[in-house]
């Protein structure tokens, strides 16, 4: 059973505070990632679940049994847990086979049926025929998946999985994702992910917990999380978005931000004279002309061409706008005069 | 005392491993065929001696088990102190070199009084009131001198001679702290000429090569001229073809009468009184002689090319042996203090 | 829940090692220690007054001082340039310098004295006497071994590997992009030793300086032979001056003086413990980088002849001495050809009891040194890598038992294990065994703490995700990890309790008798040459072991 | 002078050739920026320029110094260079206060500027406030900031830098992009660039370089490399891209796809019947009819939901084809028949 419930768990070091208090279930066979800031509490979160880090207080329960709390401490080992460390933590004096081998050796897997487990985890990585070199002479991405492989070798339970494309490329991070997903179906298993690459977190994982300075900010299906942040934070965060501040107009939802700028929004619960809007870039179209609720005229101000997408800054009076643009479609130029529609946004309290 | 009577069990107390499960007596009550089961001897005469006698003694007594544990006299007097302490004492025999130990033992009622059927043969130092120890062989304090450096007429005569600047630098002593013949000599000379001499003796540059054998060493490789050392040294290397020669100093030898005690917790007292006979017999003097000491009978000769003992016996310096085992540690400090830097 | 009361293996071995400790190092010192408050049956400072008002054992102490910190920082020095050319650089030939280099500690250190008095005592040493022939005008010397500087230079000789065996590993150990990182913000070689080199290998070099403080303050050997000629007294050969009056009060005087060794190394450990402290130094991280060797390009040849030269002074010439001797036929006519003989070679290998000797050694070392390890491991472990509270104690106690002298250890456990307490060993081969080990115990502490210390805790907890329980993890990935620094310490407790002396005279049987023994008596009552030949047999051994060990392994496992 | 200069390189470890033959020139500032799958040889290439490895063979000009060759060795800190490593290499042993000084501290910067200048750099890496913290306290992200602050606080003529931002957020790694660019641009210094973020390398660099196995395969600026690039590898590498086997039709260009679907592209060197197409998902429209020159009709067999786009599959007459779609625009669920508008393709040999 490697169904997750965290309990109110607290993390101090020393005297900094980490995490002040984590409440949260993963059900079986379910795939969550962790998101947020650099420094919030992911990889200590991935650590007290492993069993590397006690809890100052609250619990920890894997299926029935407590496995964490500050009297109980089930051992990492008895977890049955495959696990990426965000350093990689590859064996210097192992060679890759050895490395990816070793968790299958401690559940003595008969010679040949490891080494046939071996050279596939391997192949699943890219790696094939690297299995002799030690890992001084390997690239830090081909660690990186060094370790991979051997979180994911002996089939756990459960995979803890700290950043663990962060250092391929585009290509294979996309196989990897792929091979993971596929893996995670097959076997069933639990999946707690840490990752910053928010593409990564949207197509691969059923629920999302986006943290803050060890807090939960949100928890939710990856859609979800986009499309009805809860916080201004989750918002921000996830996905870009343009912060405008706007007056509200009328109770059902008309805000004005700058000059000409209507919009229909949900309010946020409570009344609030003034909002904070917010607009993600993809739910603007920029074209030449037009007019009417949602509109607003601009001018480009910066222009990033990025191979599959052009991001323009558009000055407008209700401030700066960021904006996707399709290369294929009608390019705009610095200086340009544009109108901007705006098919979809939120409001925060300000 | 009494702190150290033998009220363990029998034999376990053994350091060299004897395994004796002789209860006390069961030597004594066989007759004819000598004394019976083990003992064992502490004892710092030389190796190649024990491997001499070894073959005797079990011909003396075919019945015995004797076992040796063999160490300077230092490390065996430590070793029993550490046993003392313990209250575990492992020898029965103990023949080290140094008489003031046995007198502390004695203090300490220690020692099984015996009066051997050779004592009154023993023509040394001995213990004439209660029989504690008696002297088993003799050790001298001399002076020798390298051959290639020194021609026999210059060879210093008396160890007074030693602080004249002639010899600055040449002279080479053995250290107190570490050999108990030379904290015998060292007291001797103290008391004879006063502290000074040892201050004089600095001044003149001599200097402390450590133990007899390393002193032998220094002597032999003419790193220094002269020595005050033990005669069985020089007589040893001497018959090696090495280049030195002894000098029985006018102003007086220092004998060392080397003791033989049994201790009190023995637990085979029979064997050891027995095997105390045989050293004191002549077949166990003669074994010392071979071992470049002189016997502590009259009718046994001197080891080849010493001076038989009665020529520089009555010019000898006498040793207060009690006097010594109660200042051991003044005259080791004064010693330091003066030679020290 | 019954889980809070599994009892954990990490937790079992731990306590066994430090139990182990108590039992056979601690508890026999203390039984000392305490007895040297007792005098005549009641509680008294009397022995420690006595003995601290003496003023010579007080120009003991600070001698001692002056020694031990002079030749630890000069050990230190020399270590350093040495370990990185050997652990850092391309320098060629660095097996066998690395070999060669620590020979010195394959020889029993008062024969390496002797040997040395062979080659620099002011008249007739080898040396002197080239000098003397090489630039004529000069009587005496120039050299003169029977001095403070020479007795530290021995002592450096002797001791110096301790440094450099920690040193070399932790060095190899270094993850480059470390100091490739300081090289890039434009510091110089020079600059990145200091600022990054230095710093990083500190517990590797404070292990190496603490032992050989700590070797050096507790020494016999050397002191005796060189200082005694050279009329310094130090703690231990004032101590030795008090246990030879062979009665059990001397003896708690001699314990008494003891202490002042045990709180000199308490101080040290102290200061090396609050220095590390501070600071982290995993240089062994999970990200593994490319074990760059600086190249020494035009430096390459001339640090070759250094390092030759370097090797030849520490380690030709001394066996050299011991050679020339075993081979001449009367002493007293030195080294010339028709004065040259084999015999004393032929005597002493066939003597049978050379043989036997030298078994009984290899068989008590080995055990010494292996459990020595396992032991010193775990209480290392115990210290660098828990949070238990008191987790340095044992490393301390370690320390004493290294700091306290041959002789006084010895008596203790002649007192503790003849049976008064439950234990009888005394007599039997495990004694040796016993004060081998628990002599020499602090030396695989040192070095299994240094390598620790670097190991980055994320490549155990990964072995743990794998489901390897703590023994495992130890044995698979910990213990490879930091090897070659636990086959240093292992052979820095081996060799020294395969020639031990001073306790092996007190506590041989002549059941068990070991070659240190056999040493002693050759070279006291026999002749110094079958002494010479021994020390000389033993290097060729241990020399061999090493280059048996070296091909068994591929390479792997040498010194 | 911070123009580099590599001629001809070659770089083997042992028997392995890692860089078989690199030529290229970097601007004095110029942000010049690696790109290449895992173990082509990046990080072996900025190791080169730093000093760190010698070269097996070829010469590095900086300016009009010669600083790598066979016979010559310039050594790194000689070089004025700023670096962050792929492993950070922070010092566990200097708090972070003292890790960024440090290149301050080697050039001697009196005690009061030397603090200010490293709280800016702390400042500008979001790291206000841990300065007494050491490395062991800190994240895996806030760890690489601090190599990234001591690679820039003392404002090096050059910088290179290995994946410096793997380990950060999305909102923190742009602004660290922001960050590095303004650095760059206000002292004009040369910056090479490894990364394996596509949008990183399209958004700041001047030029890429694409390598595969230690060789070059184009060097452009980046909208060339993804609109024009010049292999197939490249194309692959560089964005998604649909490769769809296609027989040529006429000299002109035109090449049918499958059953249905004709394209005008431009033909590769060299005469060929048939030519592999590839077509960018972004290029592609997807609806739910239409038909003509660049239409084709499929039916979308998965969909993935990004946040800010819907990747759908859709299978055609000529293959798999993958279509990026605007989550504000019309939505097509799995199962749907669409027609596909092919706005922009290439054709490589096949
Ligand atoms: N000492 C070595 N011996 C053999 N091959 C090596 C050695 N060091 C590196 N390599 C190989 O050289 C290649 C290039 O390594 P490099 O680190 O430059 O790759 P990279 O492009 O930085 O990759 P990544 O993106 O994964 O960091 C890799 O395939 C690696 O396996
Ligand atoms: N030993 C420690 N003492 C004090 N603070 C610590 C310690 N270890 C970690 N922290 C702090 O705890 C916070 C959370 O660290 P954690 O490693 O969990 O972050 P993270 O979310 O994984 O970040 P990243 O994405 O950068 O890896 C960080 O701010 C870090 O500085
Ligand atoms: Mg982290
Ligand atoms: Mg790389």
């Amino acid at each position: 059973m490697a169904h997750i419930r965290f309990n109110n768990v607290v993390k101090r070091f020393g005297d900094v505070t980490v995490i002040p208090g984590f409440s949260a279930t993963v059900a079986d066979g379910e795939f969550l990632t962790l998101l947020g800031p650099s420094g919030c509490g992911k990889t200590t979160m991935l650590r007290i679940l492993a069993g590397f880090e006690k809890v100052t207080d609250g619990e920890v329960w894997l299926g029935d049994t407590l496995v964490s709390s500050p009297s109980v401490h089930v051992p990492p080992e008895k977890r049955n847990i495959g696990m990426v460390f965000q350093s990689y933590a590859v064996w210097p004096h192992m060679n890759v086979f050895d490395n990816v081998a070793y968790p299958l050796r401690i559940r003595g897997v008969p010679r040949q049926e490891m080494r046939e487990r071996v050279l596939r985890a391997l192949e699943i990585v890219h790696l094939q025929g690297l299995e002799n070199r030690m890992p001084s002479q390997l690239s830090g991405g081909q660690q990186q998946r060094v370790a991979l492989a051997r979180a994911i070798v002996a089939e756990p339970k459960m995979l803890l999985l700290d950043e663990p494309l962060s250092n391929l490329d585009a290509k294979l991070r996309e196989a990897m994702r792929f091979e993971l997903k596929e893996i995670q179906r097959r076997l069933g298993i639990t999946v707690v992910y840490v990752t910053h690459d928010q593409a990564e977190a949207m197509a691969m994982s059923d629920r999302i917990i986006v943290m803050n300075k060890g807090v939960i900010e949100q928890v939710a299906p990856p859609a979800e999380i986009y499309d009805r942040p809860k916080s201004r934070f989750v918002a921000d965060f996830v996905g870009l978005v343009n912060f405008l501040e706007a007056t509200v107009e009328s109770a059902d939802g008309t805000i004005r931000i700058g000059d000409d700028l209507v919009l229909k929004v949900q309010l946020p619960e409570g009344s609030h004279q003034r909002v904070l809007a917010a607009v993600r870039p993809e739910h603007v179209r920029i074209s030449r002309e037009g007019s009417g609720v949602g509109t607003v005229k601009g001018t480009v101000k910066r222009r990033y061409y990025l191979g599959d997408q052009i991001d323009y800054f558009v000055e407008t009076s209700g401030g700066e706008v960021r904006v996707t643009g399709n290369p294929l479609e009608d390019q705009f130029n610095e200086g340009d005069t544009v109108v901007l529609h705006i098919g979809h946004a939120f409001a925060f309290p300000l | 005392g009494g702190s150290s009577s033998g009220s363990n069990t029998g034999g376990s107390g053994s350091p060299a491993g004897s395994t004796s499960g002789s209860t006390p007596g069961s030597g004594s009550s066989s007759g004819g065929s000598g004394p019976s089961g083990s003992l064992m001897i502490y004892t710092s005469i030389y190796p190649d001696i024990i491997n001499l006698v070894s073959p005797e003694l079990e011909k003396a007594f075919p019945n015995l088990k004797v076992e040796w544990f063999q160490g300077g006299t230092e490390q065996v007097t430590a070793k029993l102190a550490a046993e003392i302490e313990a209250g575990k004492i492992g020898a029965d025999l103990l023949m080290v070199a140094d008489p003031s130990y046995y007198v502390y033992l004695k203090d300490q009622d220690l020692l099984l009084p015996y009066k051997s059927e050779n004592f009154d043969a023993v023509a040394v130092d001995k213990d004439t009131e209660d029989y504690a120890y008696t002297g088993v062989r003799i050790s001298n304090v001399v002076i020798g001198y390298n051959t290639n450096l020194v021609k026999p007429e210059d060879a210093p005569k008396t160890f007074r001679e030693l602080t004249d600047p002639k010899w600055k630098d040449q002279v080479v002593i053995v250290d107190p702290t570490l050999s108990g013949t030379a904290l015998v000599s060292t007291y001797a000379l103290s008391e004879k000429y006063g502290w000074e001499y040892f201050e004089q003796l600095r001044d003149n540059g001599a200097v402390i090569g450590g133990g007899n054998s390393s002193v032998e060493t220094k002597l032999v490789t003419g790193e220094f001229a002269v020595a005050v050392i033990l005669e069985e040294n020089l007589l040893k290397v001497k018959d090696r073809g090495e280049p030195v020669e002894v000098v029985y100093p006018e102003d007086g030898v220092i004998i060392v009468p080397s003791p033989i005690g049994i201790l009190k917790t023995t637990q085979n007292a029979e064997a050891a009184k027995a095997v105390v006979d045989w050293w004191l017999s002549t077949e166990g003097q003669k074994a010392i002689v071979t071992g470049w000491m002189h016997s502590v009978r009259t009718d046994v000769q001197s080891p080849k090319g010493a001076k038989p003992l009665a020529e520089f016996a009555p010019g000898a310096i006498k040793v207060d042996w009690k006097d010594l085992a109660s200042r051991s540690g003044e005259v080791k400090d004064k010693f330091v203090e003066i030679m020290g830097k | 829940m019954s889980m809070r009361f599994r009892v954990e293996s990490k937790s079992v071995a731990i306590a066994l090692a430090v139990a182990v400790l108590l039992l056979f190092g601690i508890f026999p010192i203390v039984l000392l220690v305490i007895n040297s408050f007792i005098v005549d049956g009641h509680f008294s400072l009397g022995n420690f007054r006595e003995v601290y008002a003496n003023k010579s054992n007080l120009t003991a102490v600070w001698n001692t001082i002056k020694a031990s910190g002079l030749t630890m920082l000069f050990g230190t020095v020399l270590s350093f340039p040495l370990a990185w050319l050997v652990g850092r650089t391309d320098l060629p030939f660095k097996t066998v310098f690395r070999t060669l280099i620590i020979t010195p500690y394959m020889v029993p250190p008062f024969v390496g004295a002797i040997a040395w008095g062979y080659l620099a005592n002011p008249r007739i040493g080898y040396l002197n006497q080239w000098i003397r022939a090489l630039i004529p005008g000069i009587e005496q010397g120039p050299l003169n071994i029977y001095t403070m500087g020479g007795m530290i230079w021995v002592l450096v000789l002797f001791y110096f590997p301790f440094s450099f065996l920690s040193i070399s590993r932790a060095l190899e150990k270094m993850d480059p992009s470390l100091e490739e990182a300081a090289r890039i913000s434009g510091a110089g070689p020079m600059r990145v030793l200091k600022d990054i080199t230095i710093p990083l290998t500190a517990p590797a070099i404070a292990a190496g300086a603490l032992l050989v403080f700590v070797a050096v303050a507790s020494a016999f050997g050397i002191p005796s032979l060189i200082g005694g000629q050279a009329r310094i007294q130090v703690v231990t050969t004032r101590i030795i001056s008090y246990v030879y009056v062979g009665t059990p009060e001397a003896m708690h005087e001699a314990t008494a003086l003891a202490v002042v060794l045990l709180i000199l190394s308490v101080i040290a450990l102290w200061f090396s413990n609050w220095y590390l402290a501070k600071r982290e130094y995993f240089t062994l991280g999970g990200k593994s980088t490319r074990p760059t060797m600086v190249e020494l390009g035009r430096w390459k040849w001339p640090m070759v002849v250094l390092f030759a030269i370097a090797c030849f002074v520490f380690a030709i010439l001394p066996v050299m001495a011991l050679v020339m001797t075993s081979l001449v036929k009367t002493m007293g006519r030195g080294f010339a050809f028709d004065n040259l003989t084999l015999d004393v070679w032929r005597s002493v290998l066939k003597d049978k009891v050379t043989w036997r000797t030298l078994r009984t050694s290899l068989f008590s070392s080995v055990l010494a040194a292996t459990g020595g390890t396992v032991v010193g491991l775990l209480i290392a472990y115990l210290k660098v890598k828990t949070r238990v509270r008191f987790r340095t104690i044992p490393d301390f106690l370690a320390t004493f038992c290294n700091a306290t002298p041959g002789i006084v250890l010895a008596l203790g456990l002649i007192i503790a294990f003849s049976g008064k307490y439950g234990l009888n060993l005394y007599g039997t081969f495990w004694m040796l065994v016993v004060a081998y080990f628990v002599r020499h115990l602090s030396y695989a502490v040192r070095q299994a703490a240094a390598a620790l210390e670097q190991v980055h805790p994320s490549l155990e907890e990964a072995a743990l995700s794998s489901g390897a329980g703590w023994g495992r993890v130890f044995r698979d990935v910990t213990i490879p990890l930091i090897g070659p620094s636990l086959v240093g310490g292992w052979f820095l407790v081996f060799m020294p309790s395969f020639y031990e002396l001073t306790m092996s005279v007190l506590l041989y049987s002549s059941k068990a008798t070991p070659v240190g023994y056999h040493l002693y008596h050759l070279s006291s009552f026999a002749s110094p040459q079958s002494a010479a030949v021994l020390s000389v047999l033993i290097l060729i051994l241990v020399l061999i072991g090493n280059l048996l060990m070296r091909w068994a392994s591929r390479g792997k496992v040498s010194l």
